[in-house]
């Protein structure tokens, strides 16, 4: 108890002390974890984004001539990847194409029946559940033909599953990066207070002693640069969410405050744990160097 | 407590010998000086005392200690029951002279009024009262060695080590320091004290042990300080 | 010049005396420099997708019935921003647009003469480019119409701007942080080593003599940092290329060698500077500090 | 060179006062003793004269130098020209013995072959010849103090500040480096010495300044090292 509270004011002693040490700490480990941050909130746009995309992919499933879409619409009902489907009557259909051929829409006008047949509109969460999806409707006997643009979704799919990838090894990578910096800046940091441990170690304070106050330092050089890199990031992100929305409204980046509020608290969490372990470790390689009898 | 040296031989690396079979046996609570020309071993000895250096060979008891058996989370007990005043001081040069010895008290778990009282009361016994706020790069030599006589003592230890207490401290002060040492001794606490300093050793006449090139040359009970050719 | 020869010895003792501390110093800088490099081949390939899809924009132009298609040719050859202008006739027109129509080029087939016009598809580098060769192109009498997705362009338009502001921005992000993060280890470091710049002041070396080894060591974990992220960079990039030429193709990321080179030899460029500017102001503020009478 | 300071004052922060108008006057080639209690003065003074500190007021000069005006580039030419050796030694831990005496000698920007003879040579005459590719942490205390005091000779000073240049030395070793000090005076070169040790002002009497609560009390030309109440 009693040593605890020392551990706390020889934190301060070390943090302030050594003041300029632990601004220079504090401002590695903020802008370390700012880009940290900022490589997580792109591949959580990145994906949101994708998400979004595939989320609008169509399957149009034609049916027989005088069949209506029922049958489809039925069965489609049952399945519980296909997020929305909807009938599309000849006559929708016909006003469709119109709109859809622009200038070239005389041509449509000069058609006398309707030709067209009752279709359905199916909709899926993730573009390789197109697949699989087409298969079963092609099985259906009132079903003509199934229409889905199959490059498109053939890319859809590689993008996405690319785009997972890269934004995990990114994030890893960021991750990666993050912990080696700071454990090395801490370590650095940790080497200019040999002598002070090397005597603490010779009076007879304890490890846990010794190591404590470091790694309370740590914790908070960490926990401080993840406050700042928030700060950064907010500001950054903010500007960025005002700048899309006015220019770019058609992107789909996350705005959701509770989304984003998460996010950040992940994101001190990491920046206290990596300042916590990281420390910890530093200081017991040292204490363990120190103590080595000749 | 009582220290027990058997066939203790201490070699570095480029096979530089330090210490070559000693013994040495000191009760608990007798004082004994420890002279030699320069590099004849003697803080080599304190240091093994003090669980920095391990003998190459030979066994070393303090109390019931086998130092060679201390293990790493016992090694900061022991070093809280031997002080020791090092030959180039060891202090934190970022705190003040009462902190260095009251950091030294906290760091045994003492609760920070007992802290407190005590480091008051030794920095006062050294004489340095008056420029407890000040931080070593600030105070003189001699009032830095004081300050690490003070950390070393404040613990009330039951091995004092002291490793040229008076190097840096004029003849009247270095006398105020023996006074202490003795007084610590008459305490109970065996103190071992490494000197060049012949005023004292011959003003205050006890147990006197000579190492030469690593081996103990005189072990007498009330010794002179001797030249080579007065021996 | 015998002074510079005891420098490059120091050096290396600077290294490999705490050559832990150079090797934390260094996987830093490197770290760093990997971020650093990433960002900026990210921007590069951002700007050149970006710059493809401006580029496979297409204004149609159409004739007035009867006409024929050169005036417009003529006029757009003369045109610096228009990058390819082609002739389209009716009967091509035609088949383009049963090609288009998909399952519905039966309305096509019930067309009796070909109602189509001639007409032009300009294309040119720059979606912002695009608005003013419209103006031109509407003033021509021979012109019926001139189309164009006016809604995808004016997005590409916000869209290249927006990316060429971001990857600026992101950037120069990397580099402020960078160059933090590569000041602060190396003032850490130094830091770490001050009392050997105060004993040195003190037997009367010269600053100059003090500060090179330090300055000459920045320089070169600068530089060997910026080798071994030019080294992960170029393994990460190239299993990335890898990866898009198997199963993203269509996408254009940058594979040509020469870029490549250049791009590395000026982030090798960088972190050499970086490590050199850094460590001299941080020795020279030690220096100074240590040097100052009390 | 020779060494004028008029009413030199030197107070650090919270009042303290180290220094109080001393005169002190010593001519080229001169012996002197600065000597006096822990905390009197001793260091402060010789760190005027090195310029690590600046006077808060009065006079120095040493040489054709004012201490006061010297500037920022002129600072370590000033410094080559005063050897000093520092009470805390100042060596660096990373450097062998010889390195710390040679790296010294390369910061003058001497060549690498007169750098190795001379520190060869001055290495050898503290003897430390035998340990001279140990680094600091390796040496005794005394052998320590002797690497600093063949650093500060080495660059052949024209003034030689030693600061408590025996205080980790045994009589015998003592002596020889009083002799050494004697020869460099000898030789034409300033010397002053900060000591304690009364065995060697009494062995080798020369001039004598005694300071007491940083001012001037005594200054004898062949003074004896006596306390307060020999006075
Ligand atoms: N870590 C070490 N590595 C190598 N040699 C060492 C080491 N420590 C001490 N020595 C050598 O051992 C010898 C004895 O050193 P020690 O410090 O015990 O002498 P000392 O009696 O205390 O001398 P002094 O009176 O000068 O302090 C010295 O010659 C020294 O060079
Ligand atoms: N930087 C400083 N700040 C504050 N006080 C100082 C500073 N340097 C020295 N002093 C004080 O000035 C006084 C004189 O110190 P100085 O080091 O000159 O004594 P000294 O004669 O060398 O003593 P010793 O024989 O113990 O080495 C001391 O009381 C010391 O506390
Ligand atoms: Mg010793
Ligand atoms: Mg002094």
């Amino acid at each position: 108890m009693t040593s605890f509270r020392y551990a706390l004011r020889d934190t301060f002693r070390l943090l302030f002390r050594h003041w300029g040490l632990s601004l220079l700490t504090l401002v590695t480990a903020a802008s370390v974890l700012y880009i940290l941050g900022f490589t997580g909130l792109f591949s959580l746009n990145l994906r949101q984004m994708i998400s979004r995309v595939e989320g609008g992919l169509v399957v149009q499933v034609f049916m027989k001539k005088g069949q209506n879409a029922d049958p489809v619409v039925a069965l489609v009902k049952t399945m519980p990847t296909v997020t929305s489907a909807a009938a599309v009557s000849p006559e929708q259909a016909l006003e469709k194409l119109r709109a859809k051929l622009g200038n070239q829409a005389r041509a449509v006008t000069l058609l006398g029946e309707n030709p067209l047949p009752w279709s359905v509109e199916v909709q899926v969460g993730r573009a390789e559940q197109i697949a699989p999806l087409v298969r079963d409707l092609i099985a259906v006997p009132e079903v003509e033909e199934v229409l889905y643009s199959g490059k498109l979704v053939e890319r859809l799919t590689t993008i996405s599953r690319a785009a997972t990838t890269a934004s995990g090894t990114i994030l890893v990578l960021a991750a990666i990066i993050s912990t080696l910096v700071i454990f090395n800046t801490i370590r650095i940091a940790i080497y200019s207070r040999r002598e002070e441990i090397e005597v603490m170690l010779l009076v007879g304070a304890t490890r846990t002693y010794i190591s404590l106050p470091f790694v309370i330092q740590g914790t908070l050089l960490g926990a401080g640069g993840a406050l700042l890199a928030i700060a950064g990031i907010w500001g950054t992100y903010a500007s960025i969410m005002n700048a899309v929305r006015t220019s770019l409204p058609f992107l789909d980046i996350i705005v959701d405050r509770r989304t984003l509020l998460q996010f950040f608290l992940l994101l001190f969490a990491t920046g206290a744990t990596l300042g916590w372990v990281c420390s910890w470790l530093a200081v017991s390689r040292f204490i363990s160097r120190a103590s080595r009898a000749k | 407590m009582d220290i027990r040296m058997a066939g203790v031989t201490k070699v570095f690396d480029q096979d530089i010998v330090a210490l070559e079979d000693v013994h040495l046996s000191v009760d608990s609570g007798e004082f004994l000086y420890l002279v030699g020309t320069t590099g004849s071993g003697k803080t080599t000895l304190l240091r093994i005392l003090s669980r920095e250096y391990i003998a190459t060979r030979g066994q070393v008891t303090v109390g019931d200690r086998n130092l060679r058996k201390i293990g790493r989370s016992e090694l900061p007990f022991y070093r809280r029951e031997v002080g020791v005043v090092f030959q180039d001081f060891k202090l934190l040069s970022d705190l003040s002279a009462l902190e260095n010895v009251s950091f030294a008290l906290e760091a045994m778990g003492l609760p920070p009024r007992i802290v407190q009282n005590r480091a008051n009361e030794v920095i006062d016994q050294v004489g340095l009262w008056r420029r407890r706020f000040l931080k070593p790069p600030q105070l003189s030599g001699g009032e830095q060695q004081r300050v690490a006589i003070a950390r070393a003592m404040a613990s009330s230890p039951s091995v004092f080590l002291a490793d040229e207490p008076t190097g840096n401290l004029d003849i009247r002060t270095s006398e105020e320091i023996m006074k202490l040492l003795l007084s610590i001794n008459a305490a109970g606490t065996t103190v071992l004290v490494a000197t060049h300093d012949r005023n004292m050793v011959d003003a205050y006449r006890q147990r006197l042990v000579e190492l030469h090139n690593g081996r103990i040359r005189r072990d007498e009970r009330r010794g002179r300080y001797l030249l080579d050719d007065e021996l």
